[in-house]
């Protein structure tokens, strides 16, 4: 075929995402090096993170981010074996299911917990701050379902899921073994895609801390966007090359796990 | 009493029935083959056996137990399936071994059985190898000796060759006769290939829409075959009408040539029955045992490698003969008028038509 | 199969999804009856309905939303289509672009929008009303890019495209003819699941309309969120029945666009 | 001046070369096949001819128009795939028309055409279906109504059999055999399976490695194979060393028996060459051309249906045996000993080992 067609196409693919995200980001970078007068430097790098404030919450976030990951994979991979093995024709509603919290905005979610879980209330989970913890750990998981389902959804989706699952029991193993030993193993790429987006949104994640009160990073970056103008577009430009560290990760185990490959034909 | 007994198998989904009033009985060591064609339920009573599907009524006994009741994990039964279904992210030996790990067997006991089982399907230096690394075939191979590592009381292959191709298919068919044999393991072998049934079975079960149609030998399945279903199924026919015109001297005409055959016919004077011959017991030139003839024209000449097909009308009747190519014979010519020998107990009568 | 084990978990996967959603939102649509004290009714609807604030920004919203599917559509489809043809080794770099918006927070593009077209820079596209809608519809396509992206190529992914586009250029059509008439139709279900997103994305965005100053239904919920009690309770049930009868047309949809059901084996 | 010349072909990607000097001429209405083992290169000179990949070296003319340069939609070829390629939101009537249609001819024409090719195929009645209600045979027929309806000057069917059963298979060769016949189409078809271009084929290139190993009538090719290579791709074949005692007189040893061809040997006394026979051209029953014979022991008996395939070994070397099965023959004991005849002109000679 034209192999020129295909150059021009190529270029257009690059050129609209330029202008679409390479520009903005450029934009943030240049103004987030102009913190001192006259020149270019980190020093509001240096500025952010040195602060404690900045410290403590990511780290905070990156706690509740693994929690929802362990509660995500352990609710999301059984259930998406089970819906295809077994309940086929339940996948669309399972799907709209997944993706009731990109319609439903977060505020409805966080507006019912309260109501639903407050002192008051029959399950006062927002009493103690562990529990209220475990509360945003639902919400999170809420929100990053329909990636994650997604995610391990199409992993499964190269799988011959009904035959394995019968090769294994005919081999003595039960449907734990199963998930365990095999369908887990071949959807770890799967997982740790969803895994890095459910980071990602945790992190970044503003409404459910501040509804609940808890020390959280979104809260921080919105408090720095409303009060400084270097350091926010330092934190962008600092998520944004931990994104791009994630996604080097997950190429790299990608390229590892290349028995997933589909055979090429000729 | 028979190794594995089938007995009165129905399976039926809410608004078809599969399989219906099934009974076979399997002796230990046998290798038996379902043939019919797809949708004629063989796949199901496989599936039945092996625990996947439940029967709606009957009882499946294995060395005398009844397992209906038992989940496929406790039946001990060895499965190989048409798309191998081998584990992506276990290596070979480890796919082999999957079994004995589940049963928690020791590990030198596993890495000895592994070695002998690779061995078996002569694939030893590969274990350490992914299966998408493998070809179809070897693919294949390793699925059989995960089966059989775990000692099964029963194998079960599901069409294990459908997906191969046809070199592949014939070798590896043999080695799976061959490492049965030598193991003598009870099998059932699912297949819709009727070449496959009759080179590798003891006995063949013929299936057509969820009932038994003859449980035979290949050699009863191909040459007394019980019903005109089987007739038609397993091997090439022509099947000719013919009007009885002498039934005690078994007396036929068709398209006004005569024939005799060497047995009376149950049928009056006058009756059209239909008759049924083999492409390949038709011959071009006279036999010992060749005492019937008909003239036909040359249609169609058609060399299939080993085999020179020729397509004959006998009036207004097909008649299709099959016979070894040989470099020296004389070409056959499109509308040439021959004469076709053959034997009279060669003929299968499928009665009245 | 043990049908037990089954019901159970149908079982279970219904109660957790009657906990995470169920709950919340019933707890939502209980207070936006109690706007008059004592009584049930649907007062609250009465009022956010009839407000012309309501209706105006809805409707501009409205248009947003069908402008953005089209330019994502037409943005989409032949990239999709083109690099599954030609750029199989593309795709993990195209997935990642569109997984940006995800990761990069809205108020990062926006601002990047803002600091490359303001009125003093080289291509001022918020001088004018017109011009800023253009530049909304560009956000919102980019926030939408994911979700579009993910659709159509799973569509795409039920169809031979290499081998429909040998078979149609064989047959004299050109790559236009063929997206036209073959892909797009085939791709359309995919498509309609991907702009019934997208359509609740923008009307339910926030933050690009109120930097760029627009009359959307984003800012219009906020506002009412921050100033009144029963009414967004209302604007959120109502979002959520939008929701469903969406996703009833889908399902609609889906059903009579059963040849691309997968053949069945026994 | 051939129909469709095919000249000096290369096609290598970066690191392998698929075709290598690829010359045919093919002329107007004839039926060529190409065959061999996957990864020979013969899906890849198709797709040069159709326009899917560019040749890195070499011209394709037909008609006497060089047709490299042109793009795959310029160049009025019809093409058949394995995988029917049925575009699935179109009807059967649609999908035939979708040429015409692209061609902007008169709605009125292309439903007459439509109508044409459905009689053709014999699907005059399915023209409102959707592909996905057909089945694998019928989408296949409709695939190639649909490449016929543009009235292409050359006809490529790419394996488009492969997906089929076995019975269907053979029909649906027989049709495209009968259409490609009354419509007087040049076509190129490819298959790995050997037994469909024996039986399809006017011509047939057979091919290995990316390059051509003879190009025949179906009959030469299995009865004349010019290499080693296409002596055992087609058919089956035994291999037998044996030592020239007397080049003169054309004698051999096999394993101290005793052979005697009708022609002298190239070869000096005492080479070990290889010799080839068709299992077909072997009988356990001497005929009025079979002047030699051999003695083996019987290892295996294989029933495969209308043959009966028996295993020999002659001291080391195997000697496989084909026969039609007959109800009366004597049953063939394992470990028996038994005496072969064949005809000294059924011999292949393959030269030194």
């Amino acid at each position: 075929m034209n192999t020129m067609t295909s150059r021009i196409w190529s270029w257009l693919v690059l050129l609209v995402a330029i202008i679409y995200f390479g520009l903005p980001l450029l934009g943030t970078f240049e103004f987030s090096l102009r913190m001192l007068r006259g020149t270019y430097s980190f020093e509001a790098y240096r500025v952010v993170l040195a602060d404690p404030q900045f410290q403590a919450t990511f780290g905070y976030s990156l706690l509740m981010a693994c929690a929802t990951i362990v509660m995500g994979v352990v609710l999301v991979v059984p259930t998406a074996y089970w819906v295809r093995l077994k309940l086929p024709h339940w996948r669309p509603i399972i799907e709209f299911i997944t993706l009731l919290p990109l319609v439903i905005p977060a505020i409805v979610i966080v507006f019912g917990y309260i109501r639903l879980y407050n002192t008051s209330s029959w399950l006062p989970l927002t009493g103690t701050a562990w529990s209220t913890d475990l509360l945003m750990v639902c919400g999170y998981t809420t929100l990053a379902l329909p990636y994650l389902y997604r995610a391990v959804d199409t992993g499964l989706r190269s799988l011959d899921i009904a035959t394995l699952t019968e090769a294994a029991e005919s081999l003595g193993a039960s449907k734990f073994t199963l998930i365990w030993r095999i369908i887990l193993p071949n959807v770890s790429v799967a997982i740790l895609s969803g895994a890095f987006l459910t980071f990602a949104i945790v992190i970044g994640e503003f409404v459910l801390a501040a509804l609940l009160n808890r020390p959280a990073f979104g809260p921080y970056m919105q408090l720095m966007g409303a009060n400084r103008a270097y350091e926010p577009a330092a934190l962008a430009v600092i998520a944004f090359a931990l994104t791009w560290l994630c996604m080097g990760l997950i190429q790299l185990v990608n390229r590892r796990q290349r028995h997933l490959a589909v055979p090429q034909h000729r | 009493m028979a190794f594995l007994e089938l007995e009165h198998l129905h399976k039926h989904y809410a608004t078809q029935t599969v399989v219906q009033d099934f009974n076979l009985n399997v002796e230990q060591g046998e290798f038996i083959s379902f043939l019919g064609p797809s949708g004629c339920g063989k796949t199901t009573v496989l599936r039945m056996i092996a625990g996947f599907e439940t029967p709606s009524a009957g009882q499946i006994r294995i060395d005398g137990h009844d397992v209906v009741r038992l989940k496929p994990n406790q039946r001990n039964i060895g499965m190989v399936f048409q798309s191998y279904a081998l584990f992506p992210n276990l290596t070979v030996a480890q796919n082999i071994g999957f079994g004995l790990s589940v049963a928690r067997q020791p590990k030198t006991q596993i890495k000895q059985t592994v070695q002998e089982m690779l061995a078996l399907i002569k694939l030893a230096d590969l274990g350490e190898r992914y299966p998408f690394q493998l070809s179809g075939g070897q693919q294949q191979r390793v699925a059989l000796a995960r089966a059989l590592a775990i000692q099964p009381k029963v194998l079960l292959l599901d069409e294990p060759l459908s997906a191969l191709d046809a070199k592949i298919r014939v070798a590896l068919r043999e080695d799976i006769r061959a490492i049965q044999r030598s193991l003598g393991i009870t099998t059932i072998f699912v297949t819709h290939d009727q070449e496959e049934a009759l080179s590798i079975s003891d006995r063949i079960v013929v299936m057509n829409q969820g009932h038994i149609e003859q449980v035979d030998t290949p050699l009863a399945i191909y040459n007394q075959p019980s019903t005109r279903f089987v007739a038609s199924f397993v091997g090439a026919l022509n099947i000719l009408n013919a009007t009885v015109s002498a039934p005690e001297q078994g007396m036929l005409q068709i398209e006004n040539q005569t024939l005799q055959l060497q047995q009376p016919l149950p049928h009056p004077m006058g009756t059209t029955i239909q008759l049924a011959l083999r492409p390949e017991a038709l011959s071009l030139t006279p036999k010992e045992n060749t005492d019937q003839t008909l003239v036909g024209q040359v249609q169609q000449v058609q060399f299939l490698g080993s085999v020179l097909r020729v397509q004959l009308k006998a009036g207004a009747q097909n008649l299709v003969l099959d016979q070894f190519n040989q470099p020296q014979l004389i070409p056959i010519q499109v509308g040439q008028t021959l004469k076709v020998y053959f034997a009279s107990n060669q003929v299968l009568l499928l009665g009245a038509g």
